[in-house]
């Protein structure tokens, strides 16, 4: 018997290795094999150019992704982003076409209102004691609507025809321009990530909000401010959707309809694929930057390879389900 | 060998890749050779058939030149649109089809295109663009597909009736339809706009039916007279209701046409009555010959607006075969052909590269 | 009748850093209570997890009758006749149905056969028999999310009993019950008997197995100690295989310096429960808080904390009264409270011992811009294992890998680094073992030294006589009687915390 | 002490009742305020025809939540209803019009398909332990590439032109035109909210997948086969995702592409809405059915009231946050 148990140790630790290392670095291996493969269908998939390019493209979901992965590390969940990055990108445009503001108040304007996005969410969440999900559900529909009405439907965009006839005379600061551009629209995105990074990992803010996300009740008898923390989870969260509507505002120098909603998915994607980078097991900010990179390498690089378009979602969704099974298998 | 039908043959590999028998000896300098040529075909919007048709287009005509044509839609995400343009910058091709770039941020991407000596046409996209040398400006003509309809309508009702409007704001199509639809209001006081309805989402045309519905039913039988519907996701979602309903004395007056379209006008006892349209699949078509013309350094205009056509369900109705985006032509002058930039040399082309 | 013989032989069982079980040996016969001790962590729940086919990956062999038989998932062992009520609650429970529906969910399960509708009438007045027969005072139509601790434990117990069983592995089903449905339980627990069902009886309460049990094995650090016939061991003894050790003295000698009042509360009454509460507690002084399960001991504790409202009457903290909305202006203000569900409110299961040991004192381990200096932290929490004798792998190991008793030292620890002026215990040695109790009665003297107020709930009377200077006893919500502890004992407790006047 | 007790146990119960009944019937009463609001701004809003307009309006979305409800019972959350609804109005018309089969094989061959994605599913859940909220957003992405790989990216209508020039000749069946027409299309609806009402109150196997719901590892623990009801429980949601797809396809006699996307957001809302009605706490088809008609009524009360649509999205969102706050408020 005691020749038994050394081996069966062995077996044991042998086969946990594997599993956890897959859980560890699923994600991270698996954008190493699709930069392998890519770059010998194309080359110039790894040229500076290219990285750039796919750099600049998850910029805007990372940075919403981030404010989710916030809110999910209070066992929350803002659906609501997408739609506050509509509503940001919608008023900072106007500021400077409808108003002709300049880039400061242009800003601060949009991010002001995001914000009180985020108090209604946690307002309702805190003292009403709605359910996130379903709550920050109703809140995209109302932020939508509001976005909608405020631009009364159409595009804003430089000289636009106002509904009484005549044309809006603002322009865009030529400041504001560069900060959809390179460098500075990957800048943002970097300092974002590692800010929020620190902030939940080193912080004792983040520690309570983690402590939070894990048992509310154990939270609150602790005495930790429960309730204070979920509304900073929710005023981050918003803060980080306007950060990103208004870098999509630069970018595309118009506010149109919607523009922030198809980022709600990319970005839920992106935060949830990052629970199990490097073995964290919870929301972090640089398994969420991962998810992000991941998703992005992978749209670029189909495109480089002439995916048709509408097999794209297949290619996409399989890579995501790949690494989620990597990520998942034999956990637990 | 003058076996032509054969595809993936031994001819692949050598270096003319098409039919030997044919002279290219009239063909511009740049496609002499048989050297590759790539295109890409970057489209803003997606989701409807009207993308489906003009992609086809584009990559039926380009590929018969001998062009490799790849298309890409970004599904309506302005950011990924333009990802997709700097990505394609990075790479090899020669030439770029842009359509429904209509954001300030296309001007300075389709410049950086230009500027790498990449020809490019673009295709209902952002005015700003003209500013930029050597690119074309194709759109349908929205001025003149509103102007179609409406004065259809205004002829039938001689200027009299009730109308219900289905139009969206925020899309530079819509804008310039809705510009002619406001002075036929003007010009015609006997025309009343009695509700209007319009939403722009993923099921636009399921919606629309559902809003319509409701709408029938608080406007009683005689105050209504007409719709007209500046889309034709708009136009199906009321035909449908007005059938669900059976309020078939409602006439609808749309723009765009699909396949799907066709089929529903030419149910007898459906209200739309006409639609105005441009063969998207032409727009496609029309546009990869504008810019073979570039690629071939011939002369190329600023802009183009492809002609459009009045297609009315009598004229449908009287065909004695089921009709679609095909055989349209049969019934409508003029649909999906035009020869219009097709010079020889295309020809010889399409005829050498012929499978 | 005839008798069923239960023989696990040489069972092993290893979990990452740990090995829980070393080649354990258990037998016993069906028609006898079998007590199975030992310390926190020794192994006791894992062992009857295994019988009851929760792990499958252990080594050993499992016979009944001699027979060997394969136990790979519950099912499997229910249908050999082995039944177990959990030493979580929680864990076996559907919290959204009804407690009908929880009690007859092993009987819907496997005793429907080829029927596919559910017959409700049916299904509540089955499960209101079994709550009658078991003297249990709970609608079976309410939802088990709105029971207390007490009556879902009941609720387990009454589902477990009402499907036909073999065997019966009870793990330490009186933590949260108090006398008199202890008492019931054991009236259960002898009918069974007598119906000739084999009973595990886990526990951390002596005098309970003596009452109870026919005979007892005894576990350390997942190792077989002895086993025994009961009437041929004593309390003593069973310590001494326990830990290894003597046990000197259970409570430790009190000799307190009692300064002035610190918390005053007036005529506390709050919407559901407490009616005209009225109490104070002194420098250096450790209060009793007893009472029946149900008496609002829970309640009080927790009013006192901020966690839950009260509508009139007022609490003074040094003569000054507080404002108290949440239990963070409660911690501000120096109050501390060790909560009675631990598992839902005491600690952070998916986090590691260091953060748990920390959660509540985390300002005292930050630096500028409240970034966390991990090192300190560290080092306060590795002391704070040692000095508790937290049995665990690691410092970064999750606590919800630790045994029930563990788990409590954590709730517990985790207050010991604040600097609270008044500390509120409630049930504190609830599933801890007796070497643990005995640290935790320190802990709490060593307090008291240090001239904290304390008060101290619970409905194990003996302790309550144990360790405190003084004491109130509630009943329904009411203070009926305050009593310094020297001159009182369990029965005139008892006799007050039932009513009696 | 006699005297107390009543005085208090009547003010415990006076409060209590308030806050349960607002609980319970909360949805319910919005529900009633909306159509008297409705009703007396256009009288022709409670009129038999517009009330079969109502309810043909939500009939596809309530199926689809009704699937979304099977999989909430067991916990889980079939995000890939939508894309799976595209795929089979897909097939069935594809059936028709390229392959001019009959309507029992068209149907067949869409539910065919569909469960197929169910077994992915639950197979992926199941056997790779992957969350299900995960794994079926990457199913989403994957389905909807196959339904539009599947068309080509082209809307399937009668007499398509096909890739290859030729004309599609297949006719849809007049047979399967009454599908999604009054009054199948409700008698379908209703048919399918009773059915899994029945279902999983009164069968055993439903009352096992909310013991799964909550509880999974009781569940276990008590001898339920839960792998087997998650796989049926995925299964259930695709079928009904699928019914969706067919009826849709009955109502418009196309494919077009991600037709069914749409449908997603308010079949979730559907059935979280549900979750309180009448009090249940849990998923449940009769308050999934009452969630839908509350979302119904809303869409046709405003287009009547001729809200504009970018307004629309507002007063739905704040009905919705409205019938969230009233159910949720105090309770625990
Ligand atoms: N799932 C697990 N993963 C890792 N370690 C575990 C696991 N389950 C139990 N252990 C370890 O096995 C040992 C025995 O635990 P067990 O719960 O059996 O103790 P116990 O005797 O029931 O104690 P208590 O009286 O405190 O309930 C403990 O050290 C515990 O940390
Ligand atoms: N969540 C709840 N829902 C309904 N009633 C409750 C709830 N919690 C407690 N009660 C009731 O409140 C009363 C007081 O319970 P409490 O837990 O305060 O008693 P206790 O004296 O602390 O008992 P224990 O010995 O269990 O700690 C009990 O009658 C109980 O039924
Ligand atoms: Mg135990
Ligand atoms: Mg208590």
């Amino acid at each position: 018997m005691t020749e038994l148990n050394p081996v069966q140790t062995n077996k044991v630790k042998r086969s946990f290795d594997l599993f956890q290392f897959l859980y560890k670095y699923g994600t991270i291996l698996t954008i190493f094999i699709l930069i392998i493969v890519f770059a010998v269908t194309n080359p110039t998939f790894i040229q500076g150019n290219n990285i750039i390019n796919i750099l600049r493209s998850i910029s805007i979901v990372t940075i919403i992704a981030i404010g989710i992965t916030i809110s999910l590390s209070v066992n929350g969940f803002d659906l609501s982003v997408g739609s506050v990055a509509s509503l940001s990108n919608a008023i900072v445009i106007s500021m400077f076409v409808w108003f002709s503001q300049n880039t400061l108040i242009a800003i601060f304007s949009s991010i002001v209102a995001s914000l009180l996005v985020g108090v209604l969410n946690s307002f309702i969440i805190v003292k009403l004691k709605v359910p996130d999900m379903l709550i920050t559900l109703a809140t995209m529909f109302i932020v939508q609507g509001i976005a909608l009405t405020y631009t009364k439907g159409a595009t804003v965009s430089q000289n636009m025809v106002m509904p009484d006839g005549t044309f809006a005379t603002g322009l865009i600061s030529p400041v504001f321009e560069h900060i959809g551009q390179v460098p500075w629209i990957i800048v943002i995105m970097v300092v974002v990530v590692i800010a929020v990074h620190i902030f939940l990992t080193y912080t004792k803010h983040g520690r309570y909000m983690y402590v939070i996300g894990g048992n509310i009740e154990a939270a609150r008898l602790s005495g930790i401010p429960v309730n204070k923390y979920k509304v900073a989870a929710y005023l981050l969260s918003a803060l980080f959707a306007s950060i990103g509507g208004i870098v999509l505002a630069s970018r595309v120098m118009t506010a149109e309809i919607n523009a922030g909603a198809p980022y709600l998915m990319d970005s839920v994607a992106a935060a949830f694929i990052g629970f199990s980078v490097l073995g964290a097991g919870k929301p972090n900010a640089f398994g969420t930057f991962v998810g992000a990179v991941l998703i992005g390498i992978l749209q670029n690089g189909l495109v480089m390879m002439s995916v048709p378009y509408y097999a794209m979602d297949i290619v996409k969704g399989t890579v995501l389900a790949f690494a989620l099974a990597l990520t998942y298998y034999k956990q637990k | 060998s003058g076996c032509s039908s054969s595809n993936g043959g031994t001819n692949e590999s050598t270096k003319s890749k098409g039919n030997p028998d044919v002279s290219l000896d009239n063909v511009p300098e740049r496609f002499k050779d048989g050297e590759e040529v790539k295109i890409k075909v970057i489209r803003k919007i997606g989701g409807d058939d009207h993308t489906a048709q003009f992609l086809a287009g584009a990559k039926e005509e380009g590929e018969a030149l001998g062009f490799q044509v790849d298309v890409f839609t970004a599904n309506g995400d302005t950011a990924k649109f333009h990802d997709a343009i700097a990505q394609g910058l990075e790479e090899d091709y020669d030439g770029f089809i842009i359509s429904h770039g209509d954001d300030e941020a296309t001007i300075n991407a389709v410049q950086k295109l230009v500027d790498a000596g990449k020809s490019v046409v673009t295709f209902d996209s952002i005015d700003g663009l003209s500013k930029i040398n050597g690119v074309t400006l194709t759109s349908q003509d929205d001025e003149a597909l509103a102007k179609l309809a409406l004065d259809q309508l205004v002829k039938e009702t001689k200027g009299e009736a009730n109308i219900v409007y289905l139009w969206v704001d925020g899309f530079p199509p819509m804008v310039r339809r809705n510009a002619v639809y406001q002075d036929v209001l003007k010009n015609n006081p006997g025309i009343k706009e009695v509700e209007r309805f319009g939403i722009a989402s993923a099921d636009t045309s399921v919606q629309t039916q559902n809003a319509v519905a409701s709408m029938l039913n608080k406007h009683p039988k005689g105050e209504i007279d007409a719709i007209f519907a500046t889309w034709d996701a708009f136009a199906i979602g009321a035909a449908r209701a007005i059938k669900e309903a059976g309020r078939d004395e409602i006439k609808i007056y749309g723009i765009d046409v699909s396949n799907a379209d066709l089929q529903e006008m030419q149910n007898e006892a459906s209200s739309w009555k006409y639609t105005a349209a441009v063969d998207p699949k032409l727009i496609g078509a029309v546009d990869m010959r504008i810019l073979a013309k570039k690629l071939a350094d011939e002369e190329t205009p600023e802009t183009y607006n492809l002609e459009a056509s009045l297609i009315s369900q009598d004229a449908l109705l009287q065909s004695n075969e089921p009709i679609n985006m095909v055989n349209l032509a049969d019934t409508v002058e003029g649909w999906g052909q035009s020869d219009a930039f097709e010079e020889e040399w295309m020809k010889t082309l399409k005829e050498y590269y012929k499978k | 009748m005839n008798t069923s013989v239960l023989n696990m032989r040489e069972i092993s069982i290893e979990f990452p850093g740990v090995k829980a079980l070393d080649s354990v040996n258990f037998t016993m016969k069906s028609g006898t209570t079998h007590a199975l001790i030992g310390a926190n962590g020794a192994g006791k729940s894992t062992l009857m997890k295994v019988l009851s086919g929760a792990y499958n990956h252990f080594t050993g062999q499992i016979q009944i009758d001699g027979k060997e038989v394969l136990i790979k998932d519950p099912k499997d062992a229910q249908v050999l006749g082995i039944q177990i009520v959990h030493q979580e609650v929680d864990t076996a429970l559907i919290p959204y149905l009804t407690v009908g529906e929880n009690i007859m969910l092993t009987k819907t399960v496997s005793e429907m056969g080829k029927r596919q509708f559910i017959r409700w009438k049916q299904i509540h007045q089955q499960a209101t028999e079994i709550l009658n027969s078991l003297n249990i005072n709970v609608s079976s139509k309410k939802l088990v999310s709105e029971l207390t601790l007490a009556e879902k434990q009941m609720v387990l117990i009454a589902r477990t009993v009402s499907s036909k069983c073999k065997f019966l592995i009870l793990d330490e089903p009186t933590a949260p019950l108090s006398h008199a449905e202890t008492k019931d339980l054991f009236r259960i627990v002898r009918d069974l008997k007598e119906k000739n069902v084999g009973i595990i009886f886990i526990s951390h309460r002596l005098p309970e197995i003596f009452e109870i049990c026919d005979e007892i094995t005894i576990m350390r650090n997942g190792m077989l100690v002895t086993h025994e016939r009961i009437r041929e061991t004593t309390p003593n003894k069973v310590i001494e295989n326990m830990l290894g050790r003597e046990l000197e003295e259970q409570f430790p000698e009190r000799t307190f310096h009692i300064g002035e009042t610190i918390l005053e509360v007036n005529h506390l009454h709050d919407d559901e429960k407490l009616s005209d509460v009225s109490l104070h507690v002194r420098q250096g002084e450790i209060i009793g808080i007893a009472g029946l399960v149900g008496a609002g001991k829970t309640e009080l504790c927790k009013t006192l904390f901020g966690e839950k409202k009260l509508t009139s009457g007022e609490i003074k903290l040094h003569g000054k009264k507080l404002k108290m909305a949440n239990p963070y202006q409660a911690v501000k203000q120096g109050i501390a409270l060790v909560p009675e569900e631990r598992r839902k409110e005491g600690i952070l299961v998916e986090e590691s011992v260091v953060t748990n040991l920390t959660a509540a004192n985390l300002g005292a381990f930050t630096s500028a811009l409240s970034f966390v200096k991990r090192k300190a932290e560290k080092k306060q929490a590795v002391e704070l294992i040692k000095s508790l004798g937290i049995k665990t792998p690691s410092d970064e190991t999750k606590v919800k890998n630790l045994s029930g008793g563990n788990q409590q030292k954590i709730a517990i620890g985790k207050w010991l680094i604040t600097d609270a002026d008044v500390y509120i215990f409630d049930e504190p040695t609830k599933g801890v073992d007796v070497g643990a109790k005995k640290d935790i009665f320190e802990l709490i003297c060593e307090l008291a030294k240090r001239g904290k107020a304390i008060l101290y709930a619970s409905s194990e009377l003996a302790e309550i006589i144990g360790i405190t200077n003084r004491l109130y006893v509630l009943y329904d919500g009411k203070v009926v009687k305050e009593v310094n502890t020297d001159i009182t004992n369990e029965e005139d407790l008892l006799f007050y915390s039932t009513g009696g006047n």
